[in-house]
């Protein structure tokens, strides 16, 4: 075991696999920095910090800075993926589909399937989401319902340094295209990271907290607030089982079921807003497929139907809070 | 002409073939059998061959909605594309693809492309792949004069120049996107290649519906960029001889203009006279080629009819690599 | 009453409102056609033939024929609502949002609300969407759920003449982006459209066939097959509920809810994939709030999670069918 | 030097308005007062002063990511839009938008936009909304260096072109896109000018750091536009003095270069000594108003901490005009 930050976890991750596999290559908006400047490559290594030191480590044909143009940087991973590489590019922020969707979502996400499966397309796409920076309605969004609907990708969601490392190990090892989403509010956070060469398997929820009493179910940012609204009423006598999704495509939906047969009482926190989102797509599932079990109705703690505010005080109003979370569970278990 | 006999045969045998593929395409579309939407490129087969006559399998080229006889060219085979027009399981695609998705990633053949624009960068990318295993291959992207306007067209050119890729963007200016003109649509200070310099490219010009000054401009190009100094771009007027796609009308056309264009612009015409003057080639030999390409399109859409149908659990089969 | 195509009501309606309103103004890709050719413009009037007769009767500054550029189309409509008009921009098919989601997700939708409600933007951006045509993977696609995700996005999906007219109507003289979706298969329907200048509020579903036993949701070519299913039940003595959604954001949630309260059993009908799709949405809407009225597992009839394959018994197979949709009311009704 | 002594000095306070509001942003920053990213123009403003002094409200604008010297010089409200970057209600936008958000139509200023390139289509929109009500007046849109490789920014060049709109390219190439450098990221074959020169348009340069090369510049491609011409761009060699964002450790720049180009490339000092050679102020009247300056600053921030904070029913307003 050792000690890691999220953001060190991602960075060493890819790394260490582009030691391990040449073909792995990295690409993006100063994903070196300071190439054609008098200070000279590795200004920044990602604005996120995490492609520091891969520049000189591996040199420009294997880290490829771009100019501000994420239809080409996407693009381009599709057509190193079906060339035979293994690429990992970097949209700086996750807001940036909006600029690059084409190649995301008609492109990379279906050549294995127009092309009748005679290609892989092994285009790792890492994205920084979320809000809690007061970036606004930018550069603060939730994209993953948008990806999660879209057939072809797959999409992760790691909330640990642990699982950083492992899901994204399996990301880079697989021959699927991913979305790689990582949590802007998480990056600073440590954790406990287990030695060795470990993979995670996609499609395998993280049970967090158990309890008997009613099912939560989150990913990023969002697992952390169901934690702690489990913990407050976990001292109240009422167990939550925390359910962290990992990958919402695949979706684990044994885990769910499994956990709502049992507690017959759901709630779904998502950072984003309800309509058409995880928080309904969970919700539906569990309607259809755990309806027998069902004792409450449904709760889901979302953001509300608007665009994602600038002020302090506007954002936090926006966000889902362990308060709500609690709210919701007192909800489900008052009902009749 | 340094081009041997056995090359002359082999490049006037691959512009006949796509030829009478969409000859033959245009007549069974018209009686309902073949399904989508079908954009054929008859008229311009001197660009797509005098292109890939160039190209190995390690080579990569990106295509586009008018994708056929890039495809041909490319070596894809012609039973497996009409199979997969026709939407059999038997298909290069297994008719998953259509028309507008035909590719065949071991020809190094990347894919047709419905969204317009969309090629160029993933051509970029096939390009930097290249460029990292250092054998000097290439990537070539195809484009229309409509294509160019898109912004996935110029981030593609301003990456591939900053990389340094082994990428040729081809761009084959037939005068129309859809109904409306070049002169319109493009904004340019001269023609397409000038703003492709612009982003600091080295280009070249040609004329589209001659084989040879396609060949000839393209050996340069690719001694060129294989040399590792960059990417390139050329420009290569052209003519379309069906409509955007089957059932257009066409208004757009000026009177006689049609037939004009078959009766001057025909690229096979004009090989014709140019081994004919130059007498590499006798008429006799060529007009062989023509009965036994008509032979083989004949087959391949007699194969494609009798060929299997796919199967409704085919849906879900090739979503991911693993489920 | 008159009798009316489809595409003759989108093009009617925007052709009077022009003539009502200087401040309509049409771009798009060959919405006239034949601009800069021998053959001069006018020569197709949108490949939809939703636009012919325009450039005639309103000259290039209202009638704008765009090059490729989906990005630049609805930047151009959002800069010109901006600026006071009201901008009808097409995009060929739903598909280019691809290209274009940028300018629709983070400018049009979110001017309004990020500049503290002192601006309108009423843009229309219309497109054909949807599968029949064996258009494959990048041609035929829905994406209503994706766009019903956005705040500050309406969305409209007409499926019949008269609704079309009411609906478009309603459209060009509001103040709110609207996207409005018109179903391929549906632009050669012909149905009867009331005189006189009606408009149709959104958020009012439309009652297609009344029953008592299921409630049917769908939206689009979708609402057909419910009704093929519905008309067939209806020979058994079953008897169903459809409802037309018109317009998924905003949602008529009352409708839906006053249905399910009476009929106690719930089938969405969506042409897109399921994840993250509007039909979750809306069997997630039930399952919370008519919980206590759910006599039955509520049921998805959805396409598959893949790509829309080219062939025809490929697509066929992909789509809803009435069939599967009377095999989902058969299922409900046969819980337990 | 045509400008009188009235539009000298508002020239010259607009540009200190716009210096000491980044100045003190830039404190109060580092302090933690203020949320979000904010990118500061300190170092550019006689590019957004040059361009704006030429406007009235009836020309739009529309600008970037660092767009508080373009809100500034078209005329937004110092207290407001220092209230809006500190989030409070009663900002120029509620508190909602924030620093890359700041927006007010009345003044004909479009919007900030956080989307890097996203600014160019909506200008041209605006434009074509002009060019339809025939007064002559135009819109404006600025790009950075690293914005002009932004697939929209090309799309609508070329859309401005097709259509004559009345648009204006403003092209602030200040060297860096974040923390890469132009020579990196820009390929041409010049620059980025001539990038805009191969789409049709006609073009100019000018020091960017001189208000006077600018004002002038601006006054030759106003007239162009406003004729009806159709589009024009403009590129503008400047300099940023802070970082990327607040907080950027800026390793990309040479040594000594900050100094150098507070030195030699300040626009503040060259408009004072071109004032001062050519005898048309005099330093003490502009002392005064660096003074009244810096007063008002001070207000601005006073009202800003003092102002009402928003509520957390304000979320739901404003979403749309009908619900
Ligand atoms: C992004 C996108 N926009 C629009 C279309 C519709 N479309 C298909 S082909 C075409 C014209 C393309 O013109 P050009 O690039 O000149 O190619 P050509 O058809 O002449 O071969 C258009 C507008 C599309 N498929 N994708
Ligand atoms: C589409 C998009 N990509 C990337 C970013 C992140 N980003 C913000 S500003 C910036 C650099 C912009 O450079 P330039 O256009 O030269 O403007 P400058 O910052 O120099 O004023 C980048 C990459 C963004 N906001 N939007
Ligand atoms: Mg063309
Ligand atoms: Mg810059």
């Amino acid at each position: 075991m050792t000690k890691m930050m999220y953001r060190d976890a991602v960075r060493s991750t890819i790394f260490e696999e582009m030691q391990r596999n040449e073909n792995v290559v990295v690409l993006g908006e100063d994903v070196v920095g300071g190439m054609g400047t008098a200070g000279g490559p590795e200004a920044i290594g990602g604005i996120w910090s995490t492609s520091t030191g891969f520049y000189d480590a591996f040199g420009p044909d294997r880290v490829i800075d771009t100019p501000i143009s994420e239809s080409a940087i996407v693009g381009a991973a599709g057509g190193l993926a079906l060339a035979g590489k293994r690429p990992v590019a970097e949209l700086m922020f996750a807001d940036f589909i909006g600029v690059s969707l084409d190649q995301i979502w008609n492109q990379i996400a279906k050549f294995r399937y127009m092309f009748g499966g005679k290609t892989t397309c092994p285009a790792v796409i890492r994205m920084a989401y979320g809000a809690g920076f007061n970036a606004a309605a930018q550069h603060s969004q939730s994209v993953h319902h948008i990806l999660t609907s879209m057939p072809g990708l797959k999409v992760v969601m790691p909330t640990t340094p642990a699982d950083v490392r492992g899901l994204l190990r399996e990301a880079l090892r697989g021959d699927d295209p991913v979305m790689f989403l990582e949590h802007k509010m998480l990056y600073g956070v440590e954790g406990e990271v287990p030695d060795g060469d470990y993979t995670i398997p996609f499609g395998h929820a993280k049970l967090t907290r158990a309890g008997e009493d009613v099912t939560l179910v989150a990913t990023g940012l969002m697992v952390s607030r169901c934690e702690a609204a489990a913990d407050a009423l976990a001292e109240e006598g009422i167990g939550c089982d925390v359910l962290d999704l990992r990958t919402t495509s695949p979706l684990d939906e044994e885990a769910i079921l499994d956990s709502v047969e049992v507690t017959g009482r759901l709630v779904v926190v998502d950072e984003a807003p309800q309509r058409c989102s995880l928080a309904t797509d969970i919700a539906a599932l569990a309607s259809e497929k755990a309806f027998a079990s069902l004792r409450a109705p449904i709760q889901m703690v979302t953001a509300p139907h608007s665009p994602i505010p600038f002020a302090l005080e506007l954002e936090q109003a926006y966000l889902p809070s362990a308060d709500k979370v609690q709210a919701a569970v007192r909800k489900v278990l008052d009902w009749r | 002409m340094q081009l041997s006999r056995e090359e002359l045969l082999q490049a006037y045998r691959r512009m006949k073939v796509i030829r009478e593929f969409e000859e033959r395409l245009h007549v069974e579309i018209a009686t309902g059998q073949i399904a989508g939407f079908t954009h054929l490129y008859c008229g311009q087969e001197a660009v797509a061959v005098g292109v890939c006559e160039h190209l190995d399998a390690s080579d990569k080229i990106v295509s586009t909605h008018r994708g056929h006889g890039h495809c041909l060219a490319k070596g894809c085979d012609v039973d497996g594309m009409m199979k997969e027009i026709y939407g059999s399981r038997e298909g290069l695609c297994n008719g998953k693809g259509g028309s507008m998705h035909i590719a065949d990633v071991d020809k190094g053949m990347l894919g047709a492309n419905g969204i317009v624009g969309a090629g160029a960068p993933i051509a970029v990318g096939a390009a930097l792949s290249l460029k990292l295993d250092g054998q000097g291959k290439v990537a070539i992207t195809f484009s229309g004069d409509g294509a160019c306007n898109q912004g996935t067209t110029f981030e593609a050119m301003n990456l591939a120049v900053v990389t340094k890729a082994p990428c040729i963007f081809v761009f084959e200016n037939n005068h129309y996107s859809e109904h409306t003109g070049f002169e319109y649509a493009v904004g340019t200070n001269k023609d397409i290649a000038s703003r492709a310099e612009a982003f600091g490219m080295k280009v070249w010009r040609a004329d589209g519906t001659d084989f040879f000054a396609v060949y000839e401009t393209m050996r340069d190009v690719l001694e060129y960029v294989r040399d590792g100094n960059g990417p390139a771009a050329v420009e290569f007027d052209t003519e379309r001889f069906f409509g955007h796609f089957e059932g257009d009308p066409q208004n757009y056309r000026g009177k006689g203009e049609l037939e004009r264009i078959r009766a001057e612009r025909d690229c096979l015409t004009n090989f014709r006279q140019k081994v004919a003057d130059a007498k590499l080639l006798e008429g006799t030999v060529l007009d062989a080629i023509d009965e036994e390409v008509l032979d083989q399109i004949d087959a391949a859409v007699d194969a494609a009819r009798a060929a299997e149908r796919p199967q409704a659990e085919d849906v879900l089969t090739n979503v991911y690599v693993t489920y």
